[in-house]
């Protein structure tokens, strides 16, 4: 019944060849998919089996235990309840250093960032051939985890908060960099042209070309850095570093007879998260809505 | 036979379908026009159980589909296959993969997840997709078709399901007049050669009329026209769409040989 | 000339021109200053002009000379006598009898000679040590009992050596030395990561490159029975002193803990999304409650779910990785949810219209459309989780991490500090490469998967 | 009833390799001995060893007297300590040691008024407990931050504070020792000793301002669920093991000493009414 | 006085402008007109240094600009103001800013990147803008205005720089008719009234005649054609273009009245 004027396929050898290279392209697929699916539970369940074997305490055995601690802690904390708001003024300093923390180092390694993205992005260069090398550093930055560098600087610096400031800005500076250079690399090239035939120096070109278009973006990824960086900043407090973290990890530590406090802590760090990782939301929305 | 019984649909305050009431006794190629808001779609999503009706009937060989639940419901939907504007494929997966979800209903749900349809089932489809003229994109992704090629994909999933009763809603208006006429020149074969029962809502009057063996026209959600290709006349369409005097067909036409028209037309036709 | 539109005249328009000028100038000027003022206060509030003065600049010059050179240790007992000589005073680094390091000439029983760089030498016999400083002379130092004598070419005490009745501690760019009533010990510095790759107790310490290829291809057994390569691999892999083997151990857990938390908070946020995303949930309560739900396991970060697992499971891989589970399902949660939203109905309606059943309508309506978001995120956070699994180690887990902070806290193993970073370093960026070629092949090329 | 596998736990103040190397000749005679897996874990703080007894997922650790303390405040019914370390003299105890730098001009606690103050980690007996309880008898103002000493810090653990004292982060700290041999020395073991083997502090610099009464030695505790066949085989094995392994037992326990005492929870009542006085 | 003496550049091994040699005594409105990749652009680019010249000099007043490094090169820079086709303004700053940005290179960097322009020089920037009928935009963002009132805030900031010659790169090429006279009015003007040099690539022949005192043609980089645009016949359009005889000029005309002649230009027009 097939319509003469309707059917393609003749001319490309009937319809039996498309039939065969489907079903031969659907099996290899199948096999394929099949093949990644089997590969990836298979390595899914050996990691857990290799993870559950060289942990202390089973995962089977462990589930059901899973709420002893917080109950533990939130029996005395609801004991001592009365204690709650005091404790959490008591720690405000602590926790007004950790955001202090975050800010500074937010603002330098977006600072940083913002250089390395310029020199680092084709186009916008000032040495083109050191992009490479810019990059990798970038890489390498991005790459050491902060309590590396915290740790090794609370040797020659002594503990406090700038190892840390120090130590989460490093790191910063790498993550943003990457991010705003891929923006960077969505930036029109036009104005940047128009300025270098008025005579304009590298600075001027960047700063009056080039920032205007991605500010914005910029901007909207600091927000999100800001937010990683208050809890990067309170787990550094942990090691030695100053701020709320120190606190918790003394409180929790000591265990029965603190958990009021560990509450208290916890409770303020954990609204505080949630604060700012809601307006800076809500103002990365508004941003890139923006543009 | 296919009837609709003072079927109804409100949504809050506002009467989308106003007790539609209509009796298809045979298989036919049915056309549904009216202006924009008329209800159009709204009747034919009732009619494959996409939304359900705020009151009134389909009975369907007797047995009353608005009732229909769960597996039935579904059962019924598969009988019952739907064409959209804008094609509704999903746009990353490949062409024949489209197809086969018009089998999704009578595969067990776990195989169909793994997406091991039946060989069989593969076969079919492509024959589906030669007889629409596609089969050379078998392998494609849907999204990499041109338009009026993914709404013949389209057509393929429905046929793919072995309806009685295709419904089409605007199926060619997302597309330019030479793909339009492809489109429903397919539609019209499917109705002549496999007896399907074929409903579509469409834009504008030539079409209705050149494929169609009934049009019921719409408006306000109310059946305003019902009769043969030939009864529509001008005036009936000024009354189907509640225009004035000024009401020029062709400036809703997609008909290829529009263009061959003199005046403004030309324009209008790159506007749709 | 259509020059005449201007409506308005010039004059006005320069005057707005102008007030535009004196806001933007306002606003260059009063953001940075603002950032300015904030950063005079942290510095005050950092007490960084404090930090000046109490920044330990030997610390740091211990670190780095340690980071790339190692010392060997001359010890002689000075209650029970013996001299011994060990790659950084460790029981795994002491040379075995008979074996001395080749700066070292026994002269005696119980004496020897060593050879500084750079004219410096120094020489033990029995409990009395002598060290050559070229320009300044020599300086001896004798333990008499209860007491240490020393003896110097000059009238004052230089400021590099510290002595007292009970220790005399010598510091020189040749090499140290420390004479206690316990014992006597010269330091030797050099340059590299001694033992890294056979500890001396192997056949194959101190061989070139060459001579351990050729031993490599040659039949000659070093140690009978066992082929010669793998004789090597064998050494290398359990050197005592550098512990290749846990170390890789180590950074397998750290990318297991990552991985492990990774797929399965991906697994488990899925069908959650589902219930906290608007267009699929029905009951607005259980959407409020799912996402409240997300926030609160984000918000609660690892580390801190670290802390609360060890009840439950002690130390260990498991418990990183469960932690990094709980709290990805809710990064995930809150982000698969947003692309549910977002996701186009149209698909959905078109697989409905078939009479396809729900389970079935997700998984052709909505997981082709989610595909791409939920893959590239997931490995953004493989990535990511790198990292975080060794911070997470550090505390309770396990792997690089924990090896890497217990390093760095006694400060003194700043080689395997290095050694470690290193390592890390080139984990993360390996896993930053790898899941940069999946995101590329899984989304842009392979389609649905 | 049998168990599948036995797990120790080791508390921190080396390197963590280091810490597994000292005690791998125990696992290797543990396992030899039960006849199951044996495993080392090695926590970065007392904390990780006190939740595993508590969750149950350690068997075995050596704990100090006021960790033991907290699991025992936390719940009776986890662990019961079965041996302690003895001395070459004989006693078993050591000193919570108070020191600063040379050139600060301390010389006592009462140079320390308004000063920095640094203890260790809060689970630590001689790094916090003790001293958080005799300090004051001796200043006659509580620990608090500004009620004698400026401030009052926790720098982590033992090597924390000697490298924050000699850093001039802290004026003064304490931590632990044996108390005996030479100051110069660094005494003949404790946290001073190793540092200034290390070469990290120069002893001539640091002065001792304070030092406690002596500290009973802390526990080693079994979990007391294990199969009493494991409790008494392990008990015996490590009682035995410096009269056939010496070497082993001078890695265990991390030095020269007389050899192992049974002990019971009566011995650290005194520890934990000062815990609970601190709670 | 301006120079160029055996002007090269070659990309790899293609050769873009060849050993062009040109004198212009006195300024003058130029027009360059060629085929697309007659290098055109090239040739400008080369003269505001915006590319380096592979080989040969460019003279200006005997100064030997091509030798030009640093803070010499955009002095001349300053000195040679350049026009885009596609105006190349900053989107996101307002207009006033952008012709600000011409004394950029007069002014110190770190005065400019807190926005400190003396007081005057933005008077001048409002007069600038007067002058080319936009004024009334001043304090709107560059990306708010059409395409025409961009390329005048372009040829504003060009003015900002007081050049001695003004460069433009097919400065009417995205713009529509009525806007394309605008700006060419202006140049025009510019060069009557301060008797600057103004050196124009243009795609067509008619925008050539009408507003340059003499022309340039170029093909495959060299000069094939140098006269007055009365010289420029259609014969020489041929030359120029290595058309054949098919070639009509008005298919690339864009002066306004080419609206009115009849034919397929009109569309063309539109495509343009
Ligand atoms: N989901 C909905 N919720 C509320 N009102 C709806 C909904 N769907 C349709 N309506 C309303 O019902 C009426 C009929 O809509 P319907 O889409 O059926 O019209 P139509 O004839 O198909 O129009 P068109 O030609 O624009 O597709 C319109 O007034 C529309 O606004
Ligand atoms: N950056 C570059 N790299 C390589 N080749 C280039 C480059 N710029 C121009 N060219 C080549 O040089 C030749 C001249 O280009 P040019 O842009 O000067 O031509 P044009 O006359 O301005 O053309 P159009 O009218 O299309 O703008 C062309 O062949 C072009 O491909
Ligand atoms: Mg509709
Ligand atoms: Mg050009």
């Amino acid at each position: 019944m097939a319509d003469q004027t309707m059917s393609g396929a003749d001319a490309l050898g009937g319809v039996d060849r498309i039939r065969e290279n489907y079903l031969a392209m659907a099996r290899t697929r199948r096999l394929y998919g099949g093949l990644m699916l089997v590969v990836f539970i298979a390595l899914m369940a050996s990691g857990f089996i290799v993870a559950d074997e060289r942990n202390a305490g089973g995962f089977w055995d462990g589930v059901l235990n899973i709420f002893d601690f917080p109950a533990e802690v939130l029996s005395e904390a609801r004991e001592k309840i009365a204690n709650l708001p005091g404790l959490m003024v008591k720690f405000l300093p602590s926790l007004v250093e950790t955001l202090n923390i975050a800010a500074a180092s937010t603002l330098l390694g977006a600072v940083a960032a913002v250089i390395l993205s310029l020199l680092s992005t084709r186009g916008l260069a000032r040495y083109p051939a050191l992009i490479g090398v810019f990059r990798r550093i970038m890489d390498v930055m991005r790459a050491i985890p902060e309590i590396v560098i915290a740790l090794v600087l609370i040797f020659v610096l002594g503990g406090g908060p700038v190892p840390a400031m120090i130590a989460i800005a490093f790191h910063t500076a790498g993550a943003l960099g990457k991010l705003f250079s891929e923006v960077n690399e969505n930036a029109s090239l036009k104005p940047l042209e128009g300025l270098e035939s008025v005579g304009a120096t590298w600075p001027q070109r960047m700063w009056l070309g080039v920032i205007p278009q991605v500010a914005p973006n910029y901007l909207s990824y600091a927000l999100l850095r800001f937010e990683i960086n208050i809890r990067a900043s309170a787990i550094l407090g942990f090691v030695g570093s100053g701020g709320i973290g120190y606190d918790l990890r003394n409180a929790f530590s000591w265990g029965q007879g603190r958990y009021d406090e560990v509450a208290a802590i916890f409770l303020l760090l954990f609204l505080t998260i949630v604060f700012f990782d809601q307006t800076s939301s809500h103002y990365r929305n508004k941003l890139v809505g923006r543009v | 036979m296919l009837e609709l019984d003072r079927l109804t649909k409100t949504f809050g305050g506002r009467t989308a379908v106003d007790a539609v009431t209509l009796t298809f006794p045979k298989p036919a190629m049915i056309g549904v026009i009216g202006a924009s808001g008329a209800g159009k779609s709204t009747l034919l999503r009732m009619l494959n159980r996409l939304s359900d009706a705020s009151s009134g009937r389909i009975l369907h060989e007797g047995r009353d589909v608005t009732a229909l639940r769960g597996a039935a419901k579904r059962a019924w939907q598969a009988e019952c296959a739907m064409i959209f504007q804008q094609f509704n494929l999903v746009p990353r997966m490949d062409v024949v993969s489209n197809v086969l979800h018009g089998t999704l209903n009578k595969r067990s749900t776990l195989a169909t997840l793994f997406n091991l349809y039946p060989e069989s089932d593969i076969r079919r489809a492509i024959d589906i997709l030669d007889r629409l003229g596609i089969a050379e994109h078998a392998a494609k992704r849907a999204e990499a078709l041109s338009g009026g090629q993914q709404q013949r994909v389209a057509i393929a999933r429905a046929l793919m399901q072995d309806p009685a009763i295709i419904l089409a809603d605007e199926p060619i208006a997302s597309l330019d007049p030479m793909n339009a006429q492809i489109v429903m020149d397919a539609l019209r074969r499917i109705h002549d050669e496999d007896g399907r029962m074929v409903v579509c809502n469409l834009h504008t009057l030539d079409t209705a009329r050149r494929y169609c063996d009934r049009v019921i026209g719409m408006r306000l959600g109310r059946v305003v026209f019902d009769g043969g290709p030939d009864e529509l006349t001008t005036d009936a369409a000024r009354e189907i769409y509640g225009a004035d005097a000024g009401f020029s067909e062709a400036a809703t036409s997609t008909a290829i040989d529009a263009l061959d028209r003199p005046g403004p037309a030309a324009a209008v036709v790159a506007a749709v | 000339m259509a020059m005449a539109e201007a409506a308005r005249a010039p004059a006005d328009l320069k005057a707005q021109a102008l007030r535009l000028f004196a806001r933007k100038r306002l606003l260059s000027f009063g953001a940075p200053a603002a950032i300015l003022a904030y950063f005079v206060y942290v510095f005050f509030a950092f007490d960084i002009p404090g930090l000046a003065e109490r920044a330990r600049m030997d610390n740091a010059a211990i670190l780095v000379s340690d980071a790339y050179s190692y010392k060997t240790h001359i010890t002689h007992d000075n209650r029970n006598g013996g001299l011994t000589m060990a790659v950084e005073g460790e029981n795994k680094g002491t040379y075995p009898k008979g074996m001395i390091p080749d700066f070292v000439t026994m002269t005696g029983e119980d004496a020897a000679r060593i050879a500084l760089p750079d004219g410096y030498a120094a020489e033990i016999e029995g409990s009395t040590l002598r060290f050559d400083v070229p320009d300044y002379g020599r300086i001896v130092v004798r333990v008499e009992g209860r007491d240490i004598e020393l003896d110097l070419p000059t009238e004052t005490t230089p400021d590099w050596i510290s002595a007292s009745s009970s220790r005399v501690d010598i510091t020189t760019p040749g090499g140290r030395a420390i004479v206690t009533r316990a014992r006597t010990e010269v330091y030797r510095y050099r340059f590299g990561w001694e033992l890294f790759w056979f500890t001396l107790d192997s056949p194959f310490y101190g061989k070139s490159v060459g001579e351990l290829a050729s031993l490599a291809v040659s039949d000659q057994q070093v140690r009978p029975g066992v082929g010669n390569l793998a004789a090597m691999a064998h050494d290398f892999w359990n050197n005592a002193m550098w512990r290749h083997k846990d170390v890789l151990w180590a950074i397998f857990e750290t990318i297991l803990m990552a991985f492990l938390g990774t797929m399965g908070a991906a697994l488990v946020a899925l069908p959650l999304a589902f219930v906290a995303a608007a267009n699929f949930s029905r009951f607005a309560s259980a959407r409020f409650l799912m996402r409240r739900f997300f926030d609160f396991v984000r918000g609660v970060d690892g580390l801190i779910w670290t802390i609360i697992l060890s009840r439950a499971f002690g130390p260990g891989p498991m418990t990183g990785a469960l932690a990094i589970l709980i709290t990805d399902t809710g990064s995930f949660g809150k982000m698969f949810s947003e692309a549910l939203e977002n996701v186009d109905d149209k698909q959905i309606e078109g697989v409905q219209s078939t009479g396809a059943k729900p389970l079935q309508r997700y998984r052709f309506g909505v997981i082709p459309q989610l595909t791409p978001i939920l893959l590239s995120q997931v490995l953004y956070y493989l990535e990511s989780n790198t990292r975080s699994a060794t911070v997470i180690g550090a505390i309770t887990g396990g792997g690089i991490g924990l090896l890497l902070t217990q390093a760095i806290i006694t400060q003194k193993d700043w080689e395997e500090v290095s050694y470690y970073i290193v390592l890390i370093v080139l984990m993360v960026m390996f896993m930053d490469w790898l899941s940069g070629v999946l995101r590329r092949r899984l989304i842009t090329g392979g389609g649905e998967k | 009833q049998e168990i599948e596998e036995f797990r120790i736990g080791i508390l921190g103040g080396e390197n963590a390799q280091d810490r597994m190397t000292s005690n791998e000749c125990v696992r290797a005679k543990t396992e030899e001995m039960l006849g199951v897996p044996t495993k080392l874990f090695t926590p970065a703080d007392y904390d990780g060893v006190i939740q595993g007894l508590l969750g149950g997922t350690l068997d075995m650790a050596w704990l100090g007297a006021s960790a033991y303390a907290k699991t025992y405040l936390t719940d009776p019914e986890a662990v019961e300590p079965v041996l302690v370390k003895v001395n070459v003299d004989g006693s078993y105890g050591y000193h919570s040691i108070g020191f600063a730098r040379k050139d600060s001009g301390i010389t006592s606690l009462a140079d320390m008024q308004g000063k920095v103050f640094g203890f260790g980690d809060p689970n630590s007996t001689s790094g916090y407990l003790i001293p958080s309880i005799e300090i004051p008898q001796v200043t006659g103002a509580s620990m608090e931050s500004g009620a004698y000493f400026g401030e009052v810090r926790f720098t982590g653990g033992h090597e924390q504070t000697i490298v924050a004292v000699a850093n001039g982060d802290v004026d003064g700290g304490v931590t632990w020792a044996d108390g005996l041999g030479e100051w110069e020395d660094g005494y003949n073991s404790g946290a001073l000793r190793k540092a200034s083997d290390a070469g990290l502090v120069d002893m001539n610099e640091l002065v001792e301002i304070w030092k406690s009464k002596p500290i009973p030695e802390g526990p080693i505790v079994l979990r007391k669920a294990l199969p009493e066949r494991v409790k008494l085989e392990m008990v015996g094995m490590l009682a035995a093991m410096p009269a056939f392994d010496k070497e082993c037992a001078y890695n265990f326990m991390a030095g020269e000493a007389l050899g192992m005492a049974p002990i019971g929870h009566d011995a650290y009542e005194s520890i934990i009414d000062a815990r609970k006085s601190q709670m």
